[in-house]
Protein backbone atom coordinates (compact mmCIF):
# COMPACT_ATOMS: atom_id res chain seq x y z
CA UNK A 1 0.00 0.00 0.00
CA UNK A 2 2.49 2.71 0.72
CA UNK A 3 4.16 1.80 -2.59
CA UNK A 4 1.22 2.85 -3.79
CA UNK A 5 0.59 5.96 -2.08
CA UNK A 6 3.97 6.77 -2.84
CA UNK A 7 3.29 6.06 -7.05
CA UNK A 8 -0.01 8.71 -6.05
CA UNK A 9 2.12 11.30 -4.89
CA UNK A 10 4.73 11.22 -7.55
CA UNK A 11 1.89 12.08 -10.42
CA UNK A 12 0.53 14.40 -7.71
CA UNK A 13 3.69 16.30 -8.00
CA UNK A 14 3.86 15.63 -11.65
CA UNK A 15 0.73 17.31 -12.00
CA UNK A 16 1.71 20.23 -9.84
CA UNK A 17 4.36 20.91 -11.85
CA UNK A 18 1.95 21.67 -14.71
CA UNK A 19 0.16 24.06 -13.07
CA UNK A 20 3.17 25.72 -11.51
CA UNK A 21 4.00 26.18 -15.73
CA UNK A 22 0.93 27.56 -16.03
CA UNK A 23 1.75 29.92 -13.40
CA UNK A 24 5.21 30.54 -14.46
CA UNK A 25 4.21 31.15 -18.27
CA UNK A 26 0.56 32.30 -18.03
CA UNK A 27 0.21 35.10 -20.40
CA UNK A 28 -2.40 37.14 -17.99
CA UNK A 29 -2.30 37.44 -14.18
CA UNK A 30 -5.05 35.87 -13.92
CA UNK A 31 -3.99 32.43 -15.37
CA UNK A 32 -1.25 32.50 -12.43
CA UNK A 33 -4.06 32.90 -10.21
CA UNK A 34 -6.09 29.86 -11.19
CA UNK A 35 -2.76 27.94 -11.33
CA UNK A 36 -2.53 29.16 -7.82
CA UNK A 37 -5.81 27.86 -7.03
CA UNK A 38 -5.53 24.81 -8.70
CA UNK A 39 -2.34 23.66 -6.86
CA UNK A 40 -4.02 24.91 -3.51
CA UNK A 41 -6.19 22.20 -4.09
CA UNK A 42 -3.43 19.37 -4.93
CA UNK A 43 -2.06 21.13 -1.37
CA UNK A 44 -5.04 19.99 0.25
CA UNK A 45 -5.62 16.59 -1.27
CA UNK A 46 -1.51 15.83 -1.04
CA UNK A 47 -1.15 16.52 2.71
CA UNK A 48 -4.23 14.27 3.71
CA UNK A 49 -2.10 11.81 1.45
CA UNK A 50 1.26 12.34 3.06
CA UNK A 51 -0.74 12.16 6.63
CA UNK A 52 -2.18 9.12 5.24
CA UNK A 53 1.49 7.45 4.64
CA UNK A 54 2.40 8.48 7.93
CA UNK A 55 -0.77 7.20 9.61
CA UNK A 56 -0.82 10.47 11.55
CA UNK A 57 -3.97 11.67 9.20
CA UNK A 58 -5.38 13.64 12.01
CA UNK A 59 -2.76 16.37 12.09
CA UNK A 60 -2.39 16.95 8.85
CA UNK A 61 -5.92 17.16 8.51
CA UNK A 62 -5.77 19.84 10.98
CA UNK A 63 -3.38 21.67 8.80
CA UNK A 64 -4.90 21.08 5.36
CA UNK A 65 -8.25 23.23 7.50
CA UNK A 66 -6.29 25.32 8.52
CA UNK A 67 -4.67 26.03 4.84
CA UNK A 68 -7.84 26.10 3.54
CA UNK A 69 -9.63 28.25 4.81
CA UNK A 70 -7.00 31.11 4.64
CA UNK A 71 -6.52 30.11 0.77
CA UNK A 72 -9.96 31.48 0.65
CA UNK A 73 -9.46 34.79 2.38
CA UNK A 74 -6.09 34.81 0.12
CA UNK A 75 -8.05 34.44 -3.16
CA UNK A 76 -10.37 36.92 -2.30
CA UNK A 77 -7.92 39.19 -1.53
CA UNK A 78 -5.97 38.33 -4.70
CA UNK A 79 -9.38 38.43 -7.31
CA UNK A 80 -10.33 41.80 -5.20
CA UNK A 81 -7.10 43.62 -6.05
CA UNK A 82 -7.15 42.65 -9.65
CA UNK A 83 -10.79 43.73 -9.85
CA UNK A 84 -10.26 47.32 -8.60
CA UNK A 85 -6.19 47.83 -10.33
CA UNK A 86 -7.17 45.78 -13.66
CA UNK A 87 -4.99 44.40 -15.87
CA UNK A 88 -1.04 45.26 -14.80
CA UNK B 1 -27.83 47.31 11.50
CA UNK B 2 -30.44 44.93 11.60
CA UNK B 3 -31.72 43.17 14.87
CA UNK B 4 -29.63 39.92 15.30
CA UNK B 5 -31.70 36.74 15.14
CA UNK B 6 -30.97 34.66 18.12
CA UNK B 7 -31.57 31.85 16.40
CA UNK B 8 -28.93 32.26 13.54
CA UNK B 9 -26.75 32.94 15.83
CA UNK B 10 -27.27 29.92 18.12
CA UNK B 11 -26.80 27.95 14.56
CA UNK B 12 -23.35 29.88 13.84
CA UNK B 13 -22.36 29.21 17.46
CA UNK B 14 -23.08 25.30 16.96
CA UNK B 15 -21.73 25.05 13.83
CA UNK B 16 -18.17 26.25 14.96
CA UNK B 17 -18.53 24.32 17.95
CA UNK B 18 -18.64 20.99 16.17
CA UNK B 19 -16.00 22.44 14.06
CA UNK B 20 -14.05 23.01 17.41
CA UNK B 21 -14.59 19.53 18.41
CA UNK B 22 -13.46 17.78 15.23
CA UNK B 23 -10.38 20.26 15.42
CA UNK B 24 -9.41 19.36 19.16
CA UNK B 25 -10.70 15.48 19.44
CA UNK B 26 -11.46 15.91 23.10
CA UNK B 27 -13.45 16.12 25.13
CA UNK B 28 -12.24 17.05 28.51
CA UNK B 29 -15.04 19.41 30.49
CA UNK B 30 -12.58 22.52 30.35
CA UNK B 31 -11.48 22.16 26.65
CA UNK B 32 -15.64 22.13 25.63
CA UNK B 33 -16.06 25.19 27.58
CA UNK B 34 -13.67 27.02 26.33
CA UNK B 35 -15.26 25.82 22.81
CA UNK B 36 -18.24 26.63 23.40
CA UNK B 37 -17.15 30.03 24.93
CA UNK B 38 -14.95 30.97 21.93
CA UNK B 39 -17.59 29.87 19.70
CA UNK B 40 -20.61 32.22 21.13
CA UNK B 41 -18.20 34.78 20.85
CA UNK B 42 -16.86 34.34 17.15
CA UNK B 43 -20.73 34.07 16.82
CA UNK B 44 -21.70 37.18 18.53
CA UNK B 45 -18.95 39.36 17.18
CA UNK B 46 -19.85 38.41 13.77
CA UNK B 47 -23.91 38.71 14.17
CA UNK B 48 -23.78 42.09 12.00
CA UNK B 49 -22.91 41.11 8.59
CA UNK B 50 -25.17 38.62 7.12
CA UNK B 51 -28.15 39.34 4.70
CA UNK B 52 -29.52 36.03 5.32
CA UNK B 53 -32.25 34.92 7.55
CA UNK B 54 -32.31 31.35 7.89
CA UNK B 55 -35.24 29.55 6.89
CA UNK B 56 -35.22 25.85 8.60
CA UNK B 57 -37.90 24.99 6.20
CA UNK B 58 -36.38 24.77 3.25
CA UNK B 59 -33.19 22.70 4.51
CA UNK B 60 -35.05 18.91 4.01
CA UNK B 61 -35.51 20.07 0.16
CA UNK B 62 -31.73 21.36 0.13
CA UNK B 63 -30.10 18.38 1.26
CA UNK B 64 -32.88 16.20 -1.03
CA UNK B 65 -31.41 18.62 -3.85
CA UNK B 66 -28.03 17.67 -3.41
CA UNK B 67 -27.82 14.08 -4.66
CA UNK B 68 -29.47 15.55 -8.11
CA UNK B 69 -26.86 18.20 -8.21
CA UNK B 70 -24.30 15.37 -7.77
CA UNK B 71 -25.51 13.50 -10.70
CA UNK B 72 -25.11 16.66 -13.05
CA UNK B 73 -21.77 17.00 -11.93
CA UNK B 74 -21.19 13.54 -12.53
CA UNK B 75 -22.62 13.75 -15.24
CA UNK B 76 -20.70 17.15 -17.02
CA UNK B 77 -17.79 16.00 -15.38
CA UNK B 78 -17.44 12.94 -17.72
CA UNK B 79 -18.54 15.31 -20.65
CA UNK B 80 -15.89 17.96 -20.21
CA UNK B 81 -13.66 15.50 -19.95
CA UNK B 82 -14.76 13.70 -23.30
CA UNK B 83 -13.80 17.25 -24.53
CA UNK B 84 -10.71 17.72 -23.18
CA UNK B 85 -8.88 14.93 -24.17
CA UNK B 86 -10.47 14.82 -27.70
CA UNK B 87 -7.23 15.70 -30.02
CA UNK B 88 -9.31 18.04 -31.77
CA UNK B 89 -10.16 20.03 -28.95
CA UNK B 90 -14.10 20.61 -29.87
CA UNK B 91 -15.11 23.89 -27.80
CA UNK B 92 -16.69 26.80 -28.11
CA UNK B 93 -17.30 29.09 -25.66
CA UNK B 94 -19.46 31.73 -25.15
CA UNK B 95 -20.82 34.22 -22.72
CA UNK B 96 -24.82 33.38 -21.51
CA UNK B 97 -26.73 36.38 -20.18
CA UNK B 98 -29.43 33.46 -18.25
CA UNK B 99 -31.66 35.69 -16.87
CA UNK B 100 -33.62 34.44 -13.48
CA UNK B 101 -36.97 34.86 -12.17
CA UNK B 102 -35.86 33.89 -8.37
CA UNK B 103 -36.19 36.82 -5.91
CA UNK B 104 -34.71 35.04 -3.01
CA UNK B 105 -31.39 36.19 -2.59
CA UNK B 106 -30.10 32.83 -1.51
CA UNK B 107 -31.69 31.29 -4.10
CA UNK B 108 -30.20 33.30 -6.52
CA UNK B 109 -26.76 32.52 -4.62
CA UNK B 110 -27.41 28.77 -4.27
CA UNK B 111 -27.89 29.01 -8.54
CA UNK B 112 -24.79 30.76 -8.86
CA UNK B 113 -23.31 28.11 -6.75
CA UNK B 114 -24.79 25.27 -8.44
CA UNK B 115 -23.59 27.14 -12.01
CA UNK B 116 -20.04 27.48 -10.91
CA UNK B 117 -20.18 23.96 -9.70
CA UNK B 118 -20.79 22.46 -11.96
CA UNK B 119 -18.02 21.44 -14.68
CA UNK B 120 -18.15 23.52 -17.85
CA UNK B 121 -20.17 25.97 -17.10
CA UNK B 122 -19.14 29.11 -14.76
CA UNK B 123 -21.29 31.86 -13.22
CA UNK B 124 -18.56 35.23 -14.11
CA UNK B 125 -21.29 37.82 -12.77
CA UNK B 126 -24.63 37.60 -10.33
CA UNK B 127 -26.84 40.86 -10.68
CA UNK B 128 -30.15 40.91 -8.91
CA UNK B 129 -31.68 39.86 -11.84
CA UNK B 130 -29.49 38.38 -14.51
CA UNK B 131 -26.56 35.84 -14.48
CA UNK B 132 -23.56 36.21 -16.90
CA UNK B 133 -21.93 32.38 -17.77
CA UNK B 134 -19.11 31.25 -19.59
CA UNK B 135 -20.03 28.26 -20.56
CA UNK B 136 -17.26 25.49 -22.38
CA UNK B 137 -20.36 23.95 -25.24
CA UNK B 138 -23.64 23.98 -25.87
CA UNK B 139 -23.99 20.51 -24.39
CA UNK B 140 -22.85 21.48 -21.02
CA UNK B 141 -24.41 24.77 -20.74
CA UNK B 142 -28.06 22.91 -21.48
CA UNK B 143 -29.03 22.88 -17.66
CA UNK B 144 -28.61 26.34 -17.25
CA UNK B 145 -30.62 27.57 -20.94
CA UNK B 146 -33.37 25.46 -20.38
CA UNK B 147 -34.28 26.37 -17.43
CA UNK B 148 -34.05 22.99 -15.09
CA UNK B 149 -31.41 23.91 -12.76
CA UNK B 150 -33.45 26.83 -12.13
CA UNK B 151 -36.52 25.35 -12.06
CA UNK B 152 -35.64 22.91 -9.03
CA UNK B 153 -33.92 25.60 -6.74
CA UNK B 154 -37.65 27.20 -7.29
CA UNK B 155 -38.95 23.90 -6.07
CA UNK B 156 -36.93 23.73 -3.12
CA UNK B 157 -37.26 27.13 -1.84
CA UNK B 158 -41.17 26.86 -2.94
CA UNK B 159 -42.80 29.19 -4.40
CA UNK B 160 -43.19 31.90 -1.28
CA UNK B 161 -40.45 34.00 -4.22
CA UNK B 162 -42.15 37.11 -2.41
CA UNK B 163 -39.60 37.69 -0.07
CA UNK B 164 -36.41 39.47 -1.32
CA UNK C 1 12.19 5.69 0.06
CA UNK C 2 11.98 8.33 2.23
CA UNK C 3 13.76 10.97 -0.27
CA UNK C 4 12.00 9.80 -3.22
CA UNK C 5 9.13 12.40 -2.84
CA UNK C 6 11.43 14.86 -1.77
CA UNK C 7 13.32 15.46 -5.07
CA UNK C 8 10.56 16.15 -7.16
CA UNK C 9 9.15 18.58 -4.47
CA UNK C 10 12.54 20.48 -4.24
CA UNK C 11 13.08 20.76 -7.99
CA UNK C 12 9.50 22.69 -7.81
CA UNK C 13 10.87 24.83 -5.12
CA UNK C 14 13.67 25.62 -7.44
CA UNK C 15 11.19 26.40 -10.57
CA UNK C 16 9.15 28.54 -8.22
CA UNK C 17 12.27 30.75 -6.21
CA UNK C 18 13.42 31.09 -9.66
CA UNK C 19 10.56 32.35 -11.03
CA UNK C 20 9.49 34.51 -8.47
CA UNK C 21 13.25 36.36 -8.85
CA UNK C 22 12.59 36.70 -12.67
CA UNK C 23 9.22 37.21 -12.86
CA UNK C 24 8.36 40.83 -14.63
CA UNK C 25 5.65 42.29 -12.19
CA UNK C 26 5.13 42.33 -8.29
CA UNK C 27 1.43 40.82 -8.54
CA UNK C 28 3.08 37.57 -9.99
CA UNK C 29 5.66 37.45 -7.31
CA UNK C 30 3.87 37.44 -4.69
CA UNK C 31 1.80 35.18 -6.09
CA UNK C 32 4.83 32.87 -7.56
CA UNK C 33 6.09 33.36 -3.21
CA UNK C 34 2.77 31.92 -2.07
CA UNK C 35 3.49 28.78 -4.13
CA UNK C 36 6.89 28.43 -2.37
CA UNK C 37 6.07 28.60 0.49
CA UNK C 38 3.53 26.21 0.22
CA UNK C 39 5.60 23.72 -1.31
CA UNK C 40 8.11 24.72 1.34
CA UNK C 41 5.40 23.33 3.79
CA UNK C 42 4.70 20.00 2.19
CA UNK C 43 8.65 19.52 2.42
CA UNK C 44 8.11 19.59 5.96
CA UNK C 45 4.70 17.87 6.21
CA UNK C 46 6.71 15.22 4.80
CA UNK C 47 9.94 15.18 7.06
CA UNK C 48 7.06 14.48 10.09
CA UNK C 49 8.03 18.53 11.24
CA UNK C 50 3.88 18.80 11.15
CA UNK C 51 3.61 22.28 13.32
CA UNK C 52 6.16 23.92 11.60
CA UNK C 53 4.44 22.94 7.86
CA UNK C 54 1.30 24.32 9.77
CA UNK C 55 2.73 27.86 10.44
CA UNK C 56 4.11 27.57 7.31
CA UNK C 57 0.93 26.83 5.35
CA UNK C 58 -1.12 29.61 7.59
CA UNK C 59 1.40 32.67 7.62
CA UNK C 60 3.66 31.71 4.58
CA UNK C 61 0.90 30.37 2.03
CA UNK C 62 -1.93 32.29 3.85
CA UNK C 63 -1.54 35.09 6.13
CA UNK C 64 1.75 36.35 3.95
CA UNK C 65 -0.11 36.48 0.52
CA UNK C 66 -2.37 38.93 2.01
CA UNK C 67 -0.05 41.08 3.66
CA UNK C 68 1.67 41.90 0.94
CA UNK C 69 -1.66 42.66 -0.97
CA UNK C 70 -2.44 45.27 1.65
CA UNK C 71 0.74 46.85 1.19
CA UNK C 72 0.66 46.79 -2.97
CA UNK C 73 -2.68 48.05 -2.00
CA UNK C 74 -1.54 51.22 -0.41
CA UNK C 75 1.67 51.72 -1.85
CA UNK C 76 1.65 50.58 -5.67
CA UNK C 77 1.56 53.28 -8.33
CA UNK C 78 -0.47 52.26 -11.92
CA UNK C 79 2.65 50.34 -13.23
CA UNK C 80 4.12 47.73 -10.92
CA UNK C 81 6.80 46.33 -12.83
CA UNK C 82 10.05 45.55 -11.93
CA UNK C 83 13.43 47.47 -13.29
CA UNK C 84 16.16 45.67 -11.48
CA UNK C 85 19.51 46.83 -12.23
CA UNK C 86 21.88 43.36 -13.55
CA UNK C 87 23.31 41.38 -10.40
CA UNK C 88 26.49 42.33 -9.32
CA UNK C 89 29.61 40.26 -10.51
CA UNK C 90 31.01 39.37 -6.99
CA UNK C 91 27.86 37.97 -6.15
CA UNK C 92 26.84 35.94 -9.49
CA UNK C 93 30.78 34.45 -8.88
CA UNK C 94 30.71 34.58 -4.80
CA UNK C 95 27.23 32.98 -3.93
CA UNK C 96 27.51 29.63 -6.40
CA UNK C 97 31.06 29.23 -4.42
CA UNK C 98 28.99 30.01 -1.25
CA UNK C 99 26.67 27.28 -1.68
CA UNK C 100 29.51 24.93 -2.90
CA UNK C 101 31.27 25.48 0.26
CA UNK C 102 28.15 24.56 2.55
CA UNK C 103 27.49 21.46 0.65
CA UNK C 104 30.53 20.28 1.03
CA UNK C 105 30.41 20.76 4.65
CA UNK C 106 27.51 19.55 4.77
CA UNK C 107 28.46 15.97 3.72
CA UNK C 108 30.11 15.82 6.91
CA UNK C 109 27.01 16.04 9.03
CA UNK C 110 25.10 13.45 10.48
CA UNK C 111 22.69 11.69 8.25
CA UNK C 112 18.98 12.22 8.58
CA UNK C 113 17.06 10.26 11.21
CA UNK C 114 20.61 8.79 12.23
CA UNK C 115 19.76 7.32 15.96
CA UNK C 116 23.38 7.75 16.73
CA UNK C 117 24.02 11.39 16.22
CA UNK C 118 24.17 13.36 19.18
CA UNK C 119 21.27 15.61 18.23
CA UNK C 120 19.20 12.41 18.87
CA UNK C 121 21.39 10.56 21.29
CA UNK C 122 21.67 13.20 24.53
CA UNK C 123 19.90 16.06 23.67
CA UNK C 124 16.45 14.76 22.52
CA UNK C 125 15.62 11.98 24.92
CA UNK C 126 16.61 14.23 27.83
CA UNK C 127 14.03 16.82 27.02
CA UNK C 128 11.58 14.33 26.15
CA UNK C 129 12.00 12.94 29.76
CA UNK C 130 12.78 16.07 31.39
CA UNK C 131 10.21 18.54 30.22
CA UNK C 132 7.53 17.85 31.89
CA UNK C 133 8.81 17.57 35.24
CA UNK C 134 10.78 20.46 34.77
CA UNK C 135 7.82 22.74 33.40
CA UNK C 136 4.64 20.48 33.80
CA UNK C 137 3.47 21.29 30.67
CA UNK C 138 1.92 18.39 28.39
CA UNK C 139 3.98 19.45 25.27
CA UNK C 140 7.32 19.13 24.41
CA UNK C 141 7.33 22.00 21.67
CA UNK C 142 5.66 24.22 23.56
CA UNK C 143 7.74 23.64 27.03
CA UNK C 144 11.15 24.24 25.23
CA UNK C 145 9.38 27.45 23.25
CA UNK C 146 8.11 29.24 26.37
CA UNK C 147 9.63 27.50 29.37
CA UNK C 148 13.39 26.75 28.45
CA UNK C 149 13.71 29.25 25.87
CA UNK C 150 11.66 31.83 27.50
CA UNK C 151 13.85 34.44 27.09
CA UNK C 152 14.14 34.07 23.42
CA UNK C 153 10.59 33.96 22.86
CA UNK C 154 9.88 37.26 24.49
CA UNK C 155 11.91 38.92 22.26
CA UNK C 156 10.88 37.43 19.43
CA UNK C 157 7.14 38.39 20.84
CA UNK C 158 8.26 42.34 21.02
CA UNK C 159 9.97 42.26 17.56
CA UNK C 160 6.60 40.36 16.17
CA UNK C 161 4.05 43.26 18.47
CA UNK C 162 5.85 46.10 17.14
CA UNK C 163 5.76 44.53 13.54
CA UNK C 164 2.17 44.14 14.28
CA UNK C 165 2.04 48.27 15.61
CA UNK C 166 3.96 49.23 12.24
CA UNK C 167 1.28 47.56 9.82
CA UNK C 168 -1.96 48.52 12.13
CA UNK C 169 -0.76 52.37 11.58
CA UNK C 170 0.19 51.95 8.38
CA UNK C 171 -3.12 50.05 7.00
CA UNK C 172 -5.68 51.75 8.82
CA UNK C 173 -7.90 53.82 7.52
CA UNK C 174 -7.28 57.41 7.22
CA UNK C 175 -10.14 59.11 9.57
CA UNK C 176 -11.92 61.98 7.03
CA UNK D 1 -11.49 -3.05 1.34
CA UNK D 2 -7.92 -1.80 0.16
CA UNK D 3 -9.01 -2.84 -3.20
CA UNK D 4 -11.87 -0.16 -2.93
CA UNK D 5 -9.53 2.49 -1.68
CA UNK D 6 -7.21 2.17 -4.55
CA UNK D 7 -9.79 1.93 -7.42
CA UNK D 8 -11.40 5.24 -5.88
CA UNK D 9 -8.09 6.93 -5.51
CA UNK D 10 -6.76 5.73 -9.05
CA UNK D 11 -10.05 7.44 -10.47
CA UNK D 12 -9.72 10.49 -8.70
CA UNK D 13 -6.15 10.51 -9.83
CA UNK D 14 -7.70 10.06 -13.31
CA UNK D 15 -9.77 13.21 -13.60
CA UNK D 16 -6.93 15.08 -11.90
CA UNK D 17 -4.57 14.75 -14.92
CA UNK D 18 -7.56 15.37 -17.03
CA UNK D 19 -7.73 18.77 -15.00
CA UNK D 20 -4.03 19.06 -15.47
CA UNK D 21 -4.17 18.24 -19.13
CA UNK D 22 -7.14 20.63 -19.56
CA UNK D 23 -5.09 23.92 -17.88
CA UNK D 24 -2.50 23.19 -20.51
CA UNK D 25 -4.26 22.63 -23.23
CA UNK D 26 -6.99 24.93 -23.22
CA UNK D 27 -6.89 28.53 -24.75
CA UNK D 28 -7.67 31.04 -22.57
CA UNK D 29 -8.84 31.84 -18.90
CA UNK D 30 -12.56 31.25 -19.12
CA UNK D 31 -12.04 28.21 -20.50
CA UNK D 32 -9.02 26.81 -18.41
CA UNK D 33 -11.73 27.61 -14.94
CA UNK D 34 -13.78 24.82 -16.13
CA UNK D 35 -10.54 22.16 -16.16
CA UNK D 36 -9.83 23.75 -12.64
CA UNK D 37 -13.79 23.06 -11.55
CA UNK D 38 -13.23 19.49 -12.56
CA UNK D 39 -10.42 18.98 -10.22
CA UNK D 40 -12.08 20.65 -7.44
CA UNK D 41 -15.73 18.65 -8.30
CA UNK D 42 -14.95 14.78 -8.97
CA UNK D 43 -11.15 14.76 -8.65
CA UNK D 44 -10.97 15.73 -5.23
CA UNK D 45 -14.19 14.06 -4.09
CA UNK D 46 -13.38 10.76 -5.52
CA UNK D 47 -9.30 10.95 -4.10
CA UNK D 48 -10.70 11.99 -0.39
CA UNK D 49 -13.27 9.23 -0.34
CA UNK D 50 -10.84 6.82 -1.65
CA UNK D 51 -8.17 8.08 1.76
CA UNK D 52 -11.44 7.99 3.51
CA UNK D 53 -11.94 4.19 2.95
CA UNK D 54 -8.32 3.22 4.03
CA UNK D 55 -8.74 5.03 7.06
CA UNK D 56 -11.51 3.13 8.23
CA UNK D 57 -13.83 4.23 10.44
CA UNK D 58 -12.95 6.82 13.05
CA UNK D 59 -12.80 10.59 13.47
CA UNK D 60 -10.91 11.12 10.95
CA UNK D 61 -13.84 9.99 8.25
CA UNK D 62 -15.72 13.00 9.91
CA UNK D 63 -12.72 15.57 9.12
CA UNK D 64 -11.85 13.88 5.95
CA UNK D 65 -15.39 14.50 4.81
CA UNK D 66 -15.81 18.21 6.58
CA UNK D 67 -12.52 19.06 4.03
CA UNK D 68 -14.14 17.80 1.31
CA UNK D 69 -17.77 19.82 2.16
CA UNK D 70 -15.32 23.14 2.87
CA UNK D 71 -13.58 22.09 -0.95
CA UNK D 72 -16.91 22.21 -2.27
CA UNK D 73 -17.98 25.44 -0.48
CA UNK D 74 -15.29 27.31 -1.03
CA UNK D 75 -14.17 26.45 -4.33
CA UNK D 76 -16.97 28.00 -6.38
CA UNK D 77 -16.47 31.27 -4.72
CA UNK D 78 -12.87 31.37 -5.93
CA UNK D 79 -13.54 30.46 -9.18
CA UNK D 80 -16.06 32.66 -9.40
CA UNK D 81 -14.44 35.40 -8.04
CA UNK D 82 -11.35 35.20 -10.19
CA UNK D 83 -13.68 34.63 -13.62
CA UNK D 84 -15.23 37.81 -12.72
CA UNK D 85 -12.35 39.79 -11.69
CA UNK D 86 -10.86 38.61 -15.36
CA UNK D 87 -14.10 39.65 -17.17
CA UNK D 88 -14.41 43.36 -15.07
CA UNK D 89 -10.20 43.75 -15.82
CA UNK D 90 -11.82 43.95 -19.90
CA UNK D 91 -10.65 40.16 -20.71
CA UNK D 92 -12.28 39.28 -23.51
CA UNK D 93 -13.68 35.15 -23.52
CA UNK D 94 -11.48 33.57 -26.70
CA UNK D 95 -13.63 32.44 -29.87
CA UNK D 96 -13.03 29.78 -32.58
CA UNK D 97 -12.01 31.76 -35.68
CA UNK D 98 -13.54 30.47 -38.08
CA UNK D 99 -16.91 31.03 -36.98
Amino acid sequence: MNTFFLFVLLTLAVLIGAYLYRVLQGPTIFDRVLGLNGISTKAIILLILIGSVHERVDMFIDISTGYALLNLVGALAVAKYLEQKGLP
Amino acid sequence: MRPVSSQFLLLKATALFVLWIMLSGSFNWIHLLLGATASLLIAWINSGHSPFVPNFRIWGKTILFLPWLFSRIVHSTLHVTKLILNPKLPISPKLLHVKTNLRNRAAVVLLGNSITLTPGTITAEVDDSTLIVHTLDDVSSEDVRSGRLEGKIASVFGNGDTSP
Amino acid sequence: MIFSFEIPLLILLLLTAAGAILVKDLMSAILLLGCYSFFLSLVWAWLGAVDVAFVEAVVGAGLATVLFLLTLFGTAPKDSRLRRPPPPMAALIGLPLLGILLLYAAKDLPQFGDPNSPANSHISPTYLEQSFHDTHTPNVVTSVLMDYRSLDTMVETVVIFTAGIACVLLLRRKAS
Amino acid sequence: MDVLAVIFILAGLFFLVVAAIGVIRLPDVFTRSHAVSITDSLGAFLMLIGIAIHEGFSLNVLKILAVLALLYLQNPVIAHATVRAALRAGLKPWQREST
